[in-house]
């Protein structure tokens, strides 16, 4: 149990982190003009192809892949730089997320050459937005129950089913979809599922916004009926899928979006309360959230360091997941208590509506890439519990 | 059967007939529910607490406190509580009741000079939907109960993350259509009204978000089962029923206590002042536990819980926000010193 | 599932109350002289056979129960007074207390007419202190497993097996034990089991005091070694004692007991801040705490109302539980938080000790009467979760 | 293996041989470990800091900050830390490092006249069983590190929840054996070395508590099954996993900035405050959470659990308790304003 999970320290290159960092924070300082704190608040939430595109031409997309597929051979503590800047300026980075951080890893490392060619340089000039197309109608957290199925047929498969809760589908070129391939068996569930790259503007494809609670679409409901992919699309080996996501997942829960996602509104929280003549006790309030943060981030670094070695952290991911999203979650109360918020407001752009805004969707994020229960549970079995 | 509680059933049957997501949703879009209001206004619900010597029901406050807690539970979108408040300030101090809807505001902001009225009321509740607004205003010797006319007063829509109507009302030397002298504790008893009104609400919704809670724990199946089997959400719906149990008896213990001191508004501060935060408290608690068990779905415009949800943090914060309320009680208890503490908590005579 | 839980307010008799509090300070205020602040934090762990006798002549133990069993008749929210303020004035009442809430009720509801007149009486004088026997060393919360065990021998039975975490049983006279008298079925684990008045101090009892955490000793492991109890001595009847067990613990979980045991903490507290110069942060803190406590005064009264209708309001009892736990147990972080606590201090009766006297037992708060997770449960099945 | 490596293997045995519940229930009666110590002198750990060219072993920060979690995960009741960190100090300073138990102090409040120092220490950390005290007194212009012979001080013996020997020290003109210049900065700067001392120890007894909290779930039966098979108290154990590994890396993160600015004492004081408070924050969780998963036998002296939970309520709060430190970095923060927070915790420099 002693090796449950262990967190070393990681120190980032310090000197082309600091020159990367000082390039970053120009670019935004120069592009971030306009940006509310209520647009900041939205981040990776916010789809901005020209936005993404700037980011490409900088060479910060894909800045760890190879260079002959339009990367920058770069090292993952140095993308870690330009992720966190992105997240902590509240950039518009949703139409080339996903892709970067999820999608194009996977084609980098169980794609066709073929797949690598075709997509990834298009993904690091920020041209290619991509969704993740896993969870189904009847299944949230149990991916094993899926039941929207690639059927092959001639020169490919056929796809039938459904997808939702997909993030962006609706502003998306691709998805990287899981379907079965072949049925579950009752003694193992995960066998059978594969993944595919669909061009979403396959015929077939519908695609349906789900309203959220802010009066905005991020969520789609995505109908597949008699879909065909080629087979040159289907993405790593047949059945693999369930394997293939795994993986992934270590990235998507231990980045610094798994802390930052309130963070924009500490800055302007921390304006309003003030410089001087603040109580005490608001001092302490703000040196425990900052005790947080700061905290948080060591242990993504150590987690982004074990991921340039090559290991799959998944115990360290769910543990800071499981604290970042705490964070993320205190932070619009933080700002109630310390800064007090009227109940209505003008401003759609202030302190207030960004708060707003936090509060509707911060219950979101206990539960993507995995709820809070699924994390300690499996944090759970880690320490050996049985 | 009892009036209130006969008065209780039919609304209950009136909100089950009309307060669905479509009302609702055109309610956020600014739609008046017009059918909505007039079948309440039909069952002389406006002067419920109006006493029935002025022609009104006669219920007292703790009564009108359940049926609030039936508005809340259905979120319904009309200013029923505010229309009842208002009419029954403005009976107690011998103004006729205007027609149609009323709403009223903490007015201990405002200047009076000469008879007029001048400032702002921010973030007033249903203010453009209302002809009318009663406030209490004016120098502690000459404290006045005020009705006036909404359309000689300028409403600056809002936006709220409640998304019903919210307006800053803003008053430029505008003249009382009545006034009655009133005590100088009226002005911040107004506000404990709204407080505990909004209190009661929140139980009442906060109820209803644990029905939709188990409901969905029992339906939604995940690994197999439904996941109300599993003991994590098991917990959490528990704490979750705690906090709706608290905000059920602090708003109640509110009113009962401004049932005790009718001899005067502003007396029943403490007991308002405890419904608020506890309610508050358990909104917010409520609202993130209510959300986990529902996953996705929850923040999605496809379910009901986000109609609650959304007015569960905005009734938090009106009428005195929970941390205005909670600083208030707390000074009052620490410069009253330590051993104060217990008689206060035990006092069984607000007055 | 509307009918899991529902409290009405219940008022105090107030002109009863009035006059019974008065004089109930006023005794208090008398005999509190010297006890400092540590003394307050202990209260109901206090054990003082002086204290409750001086509560017995003045009618406060046993006041609900009939004249001729030498009860006061008066009603149980009278005697609520009584126990909400010997709690908040933190007075030393464990030589009566169990024997008060729980063993004399029990004896009155199920007990013969010669246990009624051998024990109320002198339990009302507060002159017999009795405890607990339930906890077995390998069944804590789940009683159904217990193995101590009753055989019916000549005139009696014999007791043979060990009861441990009884609360005072090396003070107490009695103990009111549950054995198995029969054995447990696969499918009804609760049949078989009947509680009997044992004598502490009969042959074949060892009692050894377990030393806590803070270096006194309240809980007990209690040994029995072919124990012989007359047939008088079984309360209720047998094969009864999990029905009888159960009917207490609405009266254990709803009582002022479940949200006051860290009460004393608050004046000291409330003064050490001090009545003016406090920042507003701290004012709200206050305000919080005072809500909660108001709060739970009101369902906890609610509960004492519904009891003295004979209703057995369990679902009630363990929501109060939860929250005045909760609140108990927050109770010492406050004030380190709002007066700050030095690590060590020369004061043993001053506010740090208290403090740390209290974080210590703390632990405790939720698990006494059933842990905070079997509680939960309890209520989850009250709302229907299946 | 490296040097470090090896010490902490080496101490890892003795604590094994030696750390047990008796040694741990005589240490808190008052009675000296003296073969634990002599073992530990035995191994040179007195001096692990101080550099080679002084005689020591010439560790850096960071491999003490491992070392202190080691005697934090044995709980071992003796001021290794207190003199490791105190020689080290005096070692820079080039003071002759003396026999026996050091132990340090904050100094800010103590006065220095013609040499001579006045002043209580407050609450000093195994004063008792200590030889000498090393502190930084005096003005900005001419603060000094000065070495004190305990039996020139008064030692007032105090009670604390965590057992180990607590001693108010009052020096009256207490005079120096040695004193040589040091940075003005050196006085909070040594508050520091021990929060960050305390800081590890929590990490190192944290991980223990939530050891034993996984074994006793694993075993102890309750319902027919473990109770580690309950979802409810998994689920309590993996927020206990993850206030363990924040502990253990905010604490390792606090010695990685004292290595880095290794040019002078008190510029590390983000990070350490950052140690600071995660890790007592991380305490008090994890405590609430061990002692409820243990149930009643982990709040006996039969169970081991105690020894930690109590030295993890107390050194929450030596070396400047978790509200004072939150209250300066919080300070910190505020009045450098919004947009400076960022570059502050992304500083990859604390100098």
């Amino acid at each position: 149990m002693a090796a449950a999970f262990h967190f070393e320290l990681c120190d980032l290159p310090r000197d082309e982190a600091r020159a990367l960092r000082s390039k970053v924070r120009n670019f935004l300082n120069d592009v971030s003009a306009g940006w509310t704190i209520a647009d900041r608040a939205r981040s990776w939430t916010a789809f901005d192809r020209d936005f993404s595109r700037q980011v490409g031409r900088h060479g910060w997309i894909g800045m760890t892949w190879p260079a002959n597929y339009g990367g920058h051979e770069r090292s993952a503590l140095e993308r870690y730089v330009v992720l966190e800047e992105m997240l902590a300026a509240g950039a518009p980075v949703a139409a080339h997320w996903i892709a970067d951080r999820q999608s194009g890893p996977l084609i980098l490392r169980v794609g066709t050459d073929e797949q690598k060619r075709e997509f990834l340089p298009r993904i690091a000039r920020g041209e290619l937005a991509f969704c993740i197309g896993l969870s189904e109608p009847d299944s949230g957290s149990d991916l094993a129950s899926l039941r929207s199925k690639a059927t092959r047929i001639s020169g490919g498969w056929r796809l039938d089913g459904a997808k939702i809760w997909t993030t962006n589908a609706h502003q998306s070129d691709f998805m990287i979809g899981l379907f079965r391939t072949a049925p579950a068996s009752e003694t193992a569930r995960h066998i059978g599922l594969s993944q595919f790259l669909i061009d979403l503007k396959s015929s077939g494809i519908e695609i349906r916004p789900i309203a959220d609670l802010t009066g905005e679409s991020h969520f789609n409901e995505v109908r597949f009926d008699a879909v065909f992919v080629p087979d040159s699309m289907m993405v790593g080996r047949e059945g693999d899928g369930w394997a293939q996501v795994n993986a992934e997942l270590a990235f998507e829960r231990s980045g610094p979006d798994r802390y930052l996602s309130a963070y924009p509104l500490v800055p302007p929280m921390l304006d309003a309360i003030g410089k001087t003549g603040f109580e005490a006790q608001a001092a302490r309030d703000v040196g425990r959230l900052v005790a947080r943060l700061a905290t948080l981030r060591a242990m993504s670094i150590s987690v982004a360091g074990m991921l340039q070695a090559g290991a799959t952290p998944l115990q360290e991911a769910a543990l800071i997941k499981d604290l970042g999203v705490d964070l993320e979650q205190d932070t619009p109360r933080l700002v109630e208590d310390l800064v007090g918020l009227p109940p209505a407001f003008d401003d759609p752009g202030g302190l207030a509506a960004a708060t707003a805004y936090v509060t509707q969707v911060a219950p979101t994020f206990s539960l993507r890439g995995g709820t809070r229960e699924i994390m300690r549970g499996l944090t759970a079995r880690g320490l050996g519990l049985r | 059967m009892d009036l209130a509680a006969l008065l209780g059933d039919q609304l209950e049957r009136l909100f089950l007939d009309h307060v669905d997501r479509n009302c609702l949703h055109a309610a956020e879009s600014g739609i008046w529910p017009a059918a909505l209001w007039s079948a309440v206004e039909d069952f002389g619900l406006r002067t419920a607490l109006v006493p029935e010597a002025a022609g009104g029901s006669g219920l007292g406050w703790s009564e009108a406190g359940a049926i609030l807690q039936r508005t809340g539970r259905f979120a319904a979108p009309i200013p029923l509580g505010e229309t009842m408040i208002a009419a029954a300030l403005l009976a107690r101090a011998g103004i006729a009741i205007p027609e149609g809807v009323l709403v009223f505001a903490d007015g201990r902001a405002l200047k009076v000079d000469d008879g007029l009225i001048e400032g702002r009321l921010p973030a007033v509740a249903w203010a453009h939907a209302a002809s009318h607004l009663v406030v209490a205003a004016g120098p502690d010797d000459d404290t006045r109960l005020c009705l006036l006319d909404l359309r000689h007063a300028e409403a600056h829509p809002l936006r709220s993350i409640g998304r019903d109507a919210r307006d800053d009302v803003v008053l430029r030397g505008a003249k009382p259509v009545a006034t009655a002298p009133i005590e100088a504790a009226a002005a911040v008893g107004i506000l404990e009204l709204g407080a505990l009104m909004r209190a009661s609400q929140i139980a009442g919704a906060l109820r209803r978000v644990m029905e939709l809670a188990v409901d969905y724990a029992n339906t939604r199946q995940q690994f197999g089962r439904p996941i109300g089997r599993f003991q994590a959400i098991q917990q959490s719906l528990a704490q979750l029923a705690a906090e709706v149990a608290a905000a059920e008896v602090a708003s109640a213990a509110g009113w009962r206590a401004r049932d005790k001191s009718e001899a005067g508004l502003g007396k029943a501060g403490f007991e308002a002042a405890v419904a608020r935060i506890r309610c508050s408290e358990a909104a917010r608690l409520g609202c993130a536990i209510a959300h986990q068990v529902h996953g996705a779905i929850g923040v999605t415009d496809e379910h009901m819980l986000h109609y609650f949800t959304r007015r569960l943090w905005l009734w938090r914060l009106e009428f005195g926000a929970e941390t205005w309320w909670a600083e208030e009680l707390g000074a009052t208890v620490l410069e009253a010193g330590g051993d104060k503490l217990w008689p206060l908590l035990t006092r069984d005579d607000p007055a």
